[in-house]
């Protein structure tokens, strides 16, 4: 469905931020991108989504191809009109408007008042919290309340690709859980296709049909979750396992470990 | 016993009908690492905005060493020794990693427009001499390289460690540190868990910690506080508070079972 | 670093102008300083002063008094002007003190009565009746031809500026010297295009006549204001405030309007006109196209060249004032009153024609008269 | 005397508030001051006049015409100064459309002069009378086109998603972006009605005493009309356009033969100072949110 | 939200002691540099003739009164449309004093600048509610209110028809000398600018940027927030007002239309083109808005014989031209002046080893 051949992106026209990135989102699957900070992970989904664009930065080699047409450095409302939806990093809802105006405000593209209205109760009864808040000015929503709704409002796009971007962060275990059951729902439901980024590699990789690591701009790994479970860097990096079972923050050794992909 | 560094009595907060805090208690004391968790919303940056005085608390009283600060303007805590990290990075985007660790001095610095216009005498010697302290905290972060880096253009990790540095600057007895952790991955939260560590045992700073990682919070915090809906839930060591079994049904849920 | 050397006595005689084309009184700015350009233009192609040709330096200053000091520094000190035709009451007053060190022959649009004060202005001329004379000309003529029951009452419309303020003060006095009572002012800007609250108060005053000090422009919005409410008041203005352009805008409000009118129309069949039209005649254009501000700026250009002339070789500011003050009834062709200016007085006339909007047109009702 | 002030802060009260709400539709939708809305007034009085006068075109096509050239000149400036500064700092883009209104000033008076111009008389000119009360009809006319204006705007708000979107691209570019709005026709639409209805208060105001470059100053007026009611609310707008109207007309009928003038300019600022102190997002402004 | 940092930072120099990193002339050849400058500057008036000499002074007033808006807009980011203003305030009291009350220039300077620090602190009260755009309204209420002072306290102010000063001397020396007084304001202007940038690089211009950056945060590092707000608006109107005094001597008139609504965007101006935040930026900016319609009016002059109309337009070419540059300069050089120059300067030291 979408497929990433070679992308470079550089920023400014200076900063080469991905460096020959490829990868694969078949249609109606969940994938995963881990990565450390500043690996490039945001600026991954931004080139498929255009919004590279409002920050200077541009795709300067190889294609984003989706659904056989190559999207590559194409304005972001264009790329919304063929149904990719992306889930900005930290949320970022309309902070003066209401929750129930934040879901309105992702359907500017549809005519359809009744489908719109279904939809809307159909992100509700996904979320039953925001029902309770429509009326509640975005801004003042707690973190987990906000990442409900940037979800939310992605649904209401009827979108066939969503790109997450770290929907864990800052949530608490239970809601993380929780979204990501829902993530999966909205997959197995509406066969939306998703590709998330995320650093919580032990839940990305439970709802994840395939899964790539990615580090300095480039993929060093992927394949099927089981086998990234089995590796032993992603085990040490990402899960916090080590062999005798999981490591104490309070023995971290003051030494590091190098990744064998890095050297 | 150790000694009572902040007291939180009763503490209440409304925002229109919202009540994001209703009557908390809470005691930190000196030395000690106070992690509070709890569901998203439940009040936790609510609680520490109070205590830094970005919020004007509706109901009740704050002590910081016997002293009420209740009322006291957020500048005026600060120069008591309250500092603090954000949830979301605050740091000043334009100014370069050093520049914003010397602001993390500036209650201890003295010099005034007339000093600092004229500069050449007492300014002078003062930034030298506070600089020379920036400089540790900056070797001890082991953020050397990006000393004179514009912050905006740094990545997510090092900018969380600049806000530490920030807030080290100021020398405070109690520290608050909101969720420091998010957003990275195990590697990176090993290197922050041993300078918060470091910071409570090598320098004798107080530390107010909220986390969503309950590895994290399980590991680090002396005691720990839960909220829930703006009342505080439990409080009590980490191994208790992991087997309440309210806290495993507001917050954990199935987690921790798998976790250990 | 140079200092300021003598003007040269060689290639043109540079004279400066300082014009306000496109400021708050550019209404007659323009049309003025075309005039100036045209009679120094008008001498260049009779062959200049003494054989030498007319040079006008000119800086739009936008009726700015910061914007008319740094003109001035650059006309006396980058290019040596001997003289300079200035324009408003506000700048040449702020310029006095520079002017009279500097020694500068001066004749500016403005006939405020602070700059006929010989031993404060050495170096200005008036080259028309004071504002002060003109407005109480007007007083005088008022008490003459009042028919109503008791004294008249007169009203001031005039702008917040030293221009606009200007006359009100000593025509009050003169007011009351002469018993007329005064009801009121109102303050209306010089490119206002509202004077609707001004115009209450002044129905409400219940003034039989006011005396405008402005430009075209407030003139005309003062009187379109009037007649949308209905006033009765019989308004006079002063000579910046009449001419043509506020009958073009003003319409049938500026019927019965009566101006102050020192300089002639070009319709008038003054001997003076005669050349304007020749000169005109010879650049393709029409007399009947020129307005009366045109006249006012081609006879104080023509004023100032006289004085040249009378230099001679002593083409210094002291040579060309010595030049002026030897004028005695010096005729522009009928295009204003005789000129007279004396080592004393820079006072060129005192006397101005009255003249009322009939049909679309200034026509006189009177002769030339004064306040005295 | 009272009636009379009343109907006329009414009237300009009513101008106000059309080129207020101009002011504030751009505000919602990008965050951004434009201090050049006196100039786009002034725009639509000089094509209305030259439309009329030199092109001797009637009056209602020519007004129609005037509308089209407006929301044309706004799309292009919004294209060519506005879009390249999407995302710069508030004041780099204030200070943009401060440049933008001495470029248009400087402009219309290479094309126009500084005379002033008259229409030929459209409205009639004899005053109306009122019960007692006389007005010029013009003033009664732009009264209630302005209201209708309004209402008409009101309207378009309420029934189209296009105010949630604006305040969307307001608050957050990036996200609006994700979303897929297309910000750039967001700005585009804003910034045509925004000149549209400063077009229809400059041809109204245009036609009580004719026009010249004086009649930019409303863009500067309307600022205190804006604050007051609250930046981004069009409620605000309205009010505040009818409160600084008669706020202005009650002082220069009482007050100003008081002291000698100039009272009119500056009261309006006095009250927005004191308003502001007690509610520092004016009327009915939204308050800043902030957490950390 | 796309960053744009306008400091840069200065990469392959390093220092052993911190007083030499802190030192705002960092290396050798900076020094030399400014040196030469400085004696430029200093041998201006054997270079040039009287009227490009006062044109210099002029250019160095405008300066002060920009760096003074800078440091208030630009490091403490309070947008201020009313320095003109308070620029006005210090002229007049500095004509008032002096014509009136017979005081010396040199004692009424210093007064004219605490006069309108004084007023623009009182202007800046509200900054303790207000923020942003409602902040900046407030300014120019500021503007409004004094511009109606001006004209209205007549027995200070002169009314419309302003003051008129007598050139206050200097020891045996006349300000009416062009020499001298470019001397004076050199000077003046030069200790403004060395304060300021003195004053960014410690603890107060530190808070300032702080402020303006994000207040919460810096509020909650101890900086006090209305106490740094009302500090920037006292010493900004300073400058302004020190500016605004040199101003009455220069002109030798105070009256309203010099301290307008427009000179005011002129400052904005001034510190938008040359670069918000970034002293010797002002400086640039406050030259080029000021010898812009000057180098206008001599192209208009030398266009004449062509294009007698000319002489009709060029205001309105002034003022088409002054709201051009500004535009083109916030859409290309978003930086400002501070920020091409260093472009052209790197592109010359890399030259010819560029790309
Ligand atoms: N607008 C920009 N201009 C210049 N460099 C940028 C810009 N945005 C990101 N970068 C750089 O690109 C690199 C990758 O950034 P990106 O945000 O894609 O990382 P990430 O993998 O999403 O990290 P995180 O986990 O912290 O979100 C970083 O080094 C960052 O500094
Ligand atoms: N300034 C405010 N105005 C109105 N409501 C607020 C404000 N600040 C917080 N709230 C409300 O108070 C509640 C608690 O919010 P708070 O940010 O303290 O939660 P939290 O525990 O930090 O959650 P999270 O873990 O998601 O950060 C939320 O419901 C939020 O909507
Ligand atoms: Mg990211
Ligand atoms: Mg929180």
């Amino acid at each position: 469905m979408l497929e990433l051949n070679n992308v470079e992106v550089i920023y400014d026209r200076v900063v080469l931020v991905l460096k020959g990135l490829s990868l694969k989102v078949p249609p109606h699957s969940i994938v995963a991108l881990l990565g450390a900070n500043g690996a490039g992970k945001t600026t991954t989904l931004k080139a498929i989504s255009g919004l590279l664009q409002v920050e200077r930065g541009k795709v300067t080699d190889g294609q984003v191809i989706f659904q056989g047409e190559d999207i590559t450095n194409w304005d972001p409302e264009k790329v919304s009109r063929k149904g990719i939806f992306h889930v900005l990093e930290g949320r970022h809802v309309f902070e003066h408007l209401t929750v129930e105006e934040n879901l309105l405000a992702a359907t500017c593209l549809r005519r359809d008042r009744q489908g719109i209205k279904e939809d809307l109760e159909k992100v509700y009864s996904y979320f039953p919290r925001l029902k309770e808040l429509r009326r509640k000015i975005a801004g003042y929503l707690s973190g987990g309340e906000q990442q409900m709704l940037a979800i939310g409002r992605a649904l209401m796009s009827r979108p066939h690709l969503v790109l997450l971007d770290e929907p864990s962060l800052g949530l608490s275990p239970l809601l993380v859980s929780e979204i990501f059951h829902i993530v999966k729902e909205i997959n197995r439901r509406e066969r939306t296709t998703i590709l998330v980024v995320e650093q919580n590699a032990r839940v990305a990789l439970s709802v994840a049909d395939y899964a790539y690591v990615m580090e300095n701009g480039r993929i060093v790994l992927e394949g099927e979750p089981e086998k990234l479970r089995e590796n032993e860097d992603v085990r040490e990096f990402y899960l916090g396992l080590t062999p005798e079972g999981r490591k104490s923050y309070r023995e971290v050794k003051h030494y590091k470990r190098r990744k064998r992909w890095l050297s | 016993m150790q000694q009572e560094l902040l007291v939180v009595e009763n503490l209440s907060l409304h925002f229109g009908g919202v009540a994001a805090l209703t009557n908390i208690d809470l005691t930190v004391r000196k030395g000690e690492i106070l992690a509070i968790i709890g569901p998203n919303g439940a009040g936790k940056t609510s609680f520490l905005n109070c205590i830094s005085g970005l919020y004007r608390p509706s109901g009740g009283r704050i002590f910081f060493e016997g002293r009420d600060i209740t009322r006291l303007s957020p500048h005026r805590r600060a120069a008591l020794g309250i500092a603090r990290t954000f949830q979301n990075i605050e740091l000043f985007k334009h100014m370069t990693v050093l520049d914003n660790i010397m602001l993390g001095r500036h209650v201890h610095l003295r010099s005034g427009i007339l000093a600092g216009g004229i500069y050449w005498g007492l300014a002078q010697k003062e930034e030298v001499r506070h600089r020379r302290r920036v400089e540790e905290i900056i070797d001890f972060l082991e953020i050397e390289f990006i000393r004179n880096r514009v912050v905006g253009s740094l990545s997510y990790g090092l900018q969380k460690r600049v806000e530490l540095a920030r807030a080290l600057a100021l020398e405070p007895k109690l520290l608050l540190l909101d969720e420091p952790m998010a957003g990275m991955n195990v590697e990176e939260k090993e290197d922050m868990a041993r300078f918060i560590l470091d910071i409570a045992e090598e320098w004798g700073v107080t530390l107010v910690l909220i986390e969503h990682d309950m590895g994290v919070v399980m590991d680090l915090s002396d005691r720990v506080a839960v909220f829930d809906f703006g009342r505080k839930i439990a409080e009590g060591l980490p191994e208790e508070i992991k087997q309440n079994p309210r806290v495993v049904e507001a917050y954990l849920g199935g987690q921790l079972a798998e976790e250990a | 670093g140079g200092k300021g050397a003598a003007p040269s006595a060689e290639g043109p005689i540079k004279i400066g102008g300082i014009f306000d084309l496109t400021g708050a009184t550019s209404d007659v700015g323009v049309p003025y300083a075309e005039g100036v350009r045209a009679y120094i233009d008008y001498v260049n192609q009779h062959g200049g002063i003494n054989g030498r040709k007319v040079e006008l330096k000119e800086i739009d200053y936008a009726y700015d008094k910061n914007r008319a000091v740094e003109a001035y520094n650059r006309l006396v000190k980058q290019e040596r002007v001997i003289a300079i035709l200035g324009w408003g009451t506000g700048d040449t007053e702020a310029l006095k003190s520079m002017i009279a060190a500097d020694k500068i022959p001066y004749i500016s649009g403005s006939y405020a009565e602070s700059l006929a004060d010989i031993k404060t202005c050495p170096y200005n001329f008036l080259v028309a009746a004071s504002y002060s004379d003109q407005a109480k000309a007007a007083l005088k003529w008022i008490k003459d031809n009042w028919k109503g029951q008791g004294p008249p009452k007169v009203a001031f419309v005039y702008n917040d500026t030293p221009f606009g303020r200007s006359p009100i003060d000593d025509a009050k006095k003169f007011a009351k010297e002469i018993g007329i009572e005064v009801v009121g002012d109102e303050i209306v800007g010089l490119t206002a295009l509202d004077a609707t609250p001004q115009m209450l108060d002044l129905k409400n005053k219940g003034a039989d006549f006011a005396i405008v000090q402005g430009t075209s422009n407030l003139a005309a919005t003062t009187l379109k204001d009037a007649k949308k409410l209905g006033l009765k008041t019989q308004f006079i203005g002063l000579n910046w405030a009449a001419d043509e352009k506020v009958i073009k805008l003003a319409g049938p409000a500026a019927e019965g309007y009566i101006g102050v009118i020192p300089f002639a129309f070009p319709y008038d069949n003054a001997p003076g006109l005669k050349t304007i039209k020749e000169y005109l005649a010879s650049k393709g254009q029409k007399l009947e196209d020129k307005n009366q501000k045109f006249i006012q700026g081609w006879v104080s250009a023509m004023i100032m060249l006289e004085g040249v002339k009378r230099a001679g070789n002593n083409l210094t500011g002291e040579g060309v004032r010595k030049g002026l003050e030897s004028l005695k009834d010096f005729d522009t062709g009928g295009l204003s009153a005789p000129i007279t200016f004396t080592a004393t007085s820079h006072r060129g006339t005192d006397r101005i024609r009255l003249a009322r909007v009939e049909n679309g047109k200034f026509v006189y009702i009177t002769d030339w008269i004064s306040c005295r | 005397m009272f009636w009379q002030l009343l109907l006329t802060g009414l009237a300009i009260g009513s101008i106000y508030a059309l080129v207020a709400l101009g002011f504030v539709l751009i505000y919602k939708a990008s965050g951004c001051l434009n201090f050049a809305q006196g100039e786009f007034l002034l725009l639509g009085a000089y094509v209305a006049l030259t439309l009329v006068t030199t092109y001797k075109v009637p009056f209602l096509p020519a007004v129609i015409l005037t509308l089209a050239v407006a929301a044309l000149a706004g799309l292009v400036v919004e294209r060519l100064v506005l879009r390249p500064l999407i995302g710069e700092p508030v004041i780099s883009v204030i200070m943009v459309t401060l440049g933008l209104s001495a470029l248009m000033r400087g402009i219309f008076q290479a094309l126009w002069g500084t005379d002033t111009r008259v229409f030929p008389p459209i409205f009639p000119q004899e005053p109306v009378s009122l019960g007692g009360v006389s007005v010029s009809a013009v003033y009664l006319w732009s009264l209630g086109l302005a209201v209708l204006l309004l209402l008409l705007l009101s309207l378009f708000f309420k029934f189209t998603t296009t105010g949630i979107v604006m305040r969307a691209v307001a608050d957050d570019q990036q996200a609006a972006l994700s979303v897929g709005i297309s910000v750039k026709r967001v700005f585009g639409i804003t910034w045509a009605i925004a000149a549209v209805v400063a077009a229809v208060g400059g041809i109204l105001l245009g036609n009580i005493n004719g026009v010249n470059a004086s009649l930019a100053s409303l863009g500067l007026k309307v600022l205190p009309v804006v604050i007051l009611g609250g930046l981004e609310s069009v409620p605000g707008a309205v009010v505040g356009g009818f409160v600084i109207g008669l706020i202005e007309s009650f002082v220069g009928g009482y007050l100003d033969p008081l002291v000698g003038g100039g009272l009119r300019e500056v009261v309006p600022f006095v009250i927005l100072l004191l308003v502001l102190l007690v509610r520092p997002y004016g009327l009915f402004g939204e308050e800043i949110i902030e957490r950390v | 939200m796309r960053l744009r940092f306008p400091w840069t930072t200065n990469c392959g120099l390093f220092f052993t002691r911190y007083e030499e990193d802190q030192a705002f002339l960092p290396s050798r050849a900076a020094k030399i540099k400014v040196l030469c400058l400085f004696a430029l500057l200093l041998a201006l008036p054997w270079l040039v003739g009287p009227y490009p000499l006062r044109i210099a002074s002029q250019v160095a007033i405008m300066a002060l009164g920009a760096v003074g808006l800078n440091l208030l807009t630009g490091f403490a980011g309070q947008i201020s449309v009313g320095h003109a203003a308070f620029m006005g305030v210090g002229a007049y009291a500095v004509g008032a004093l002096t014509t009136k009350l017979g005081l010396s220039f040199w004692l009424a300077l210093p007064l004219g600048g605490l006069a309108a620090a004084l007023v623009g602190a009182f202007f800046g009260l509200p900054s303790l509610r207000l923020k942003g755009l409602y902040l900046a309204i407030a300014t120019l209420a500021a503007q409004v209110i004094l511009d109606f002072a001006f004209v209205r306290l007549e027995p200070i102010t002169g009314g419309a028809a302003g003051l008129v000063l007598t050139p206050p001397s200097l020891g045996p020396l006349s300000l009416a000398d062009d020499t001298v007084f470019y001397y004076v304001t050199l000077a003046l202007t030069m200790a403004g600018v060395i304060f300021a940038l003195n004053l960014s690089r410690s603890r107060v211009g530190r808070a300032f940027m702080a402020i303006r950056d994000r207040d919460l945060a810096a509020a909650m590092l101890g900086v006090d927030l209305f106490g740094y707000k009302l500090r920037a608006f006292f010493l900004s109107s300073f400058y302004a007002g020190l500016a605004g005094g040199m101003l009455a001597a220069y002109t030798r008139v105070v009256t309203p239309e010099q301290f307008t609504l427009d000179v005011s965007i002129q400052f904005l101006a001034m510190i938008v083109i040359g670069g918000l935040g970034d002293v010797l930026g002002s400086v640039y900016g406050a030259a080029f808005v000021s010898l812009l319609p000057i180098a206008l009016s001599y192209l208009a002059q030398a266009l004449q014989g062509v294009l007698p109309q000319m002489v009709n337009l060029l205001s309105a070419c002034q003022t088409a031209l002054f709201g051009l540059v500004i535009i083109l300069f916030l859409i290309f050089e978003p930086q400002g002046l501070a920020k091409l120059w260093r472009h052209i300067k790197d592109y010359f030291r890399l030259w010819p080893f560029s790309y």
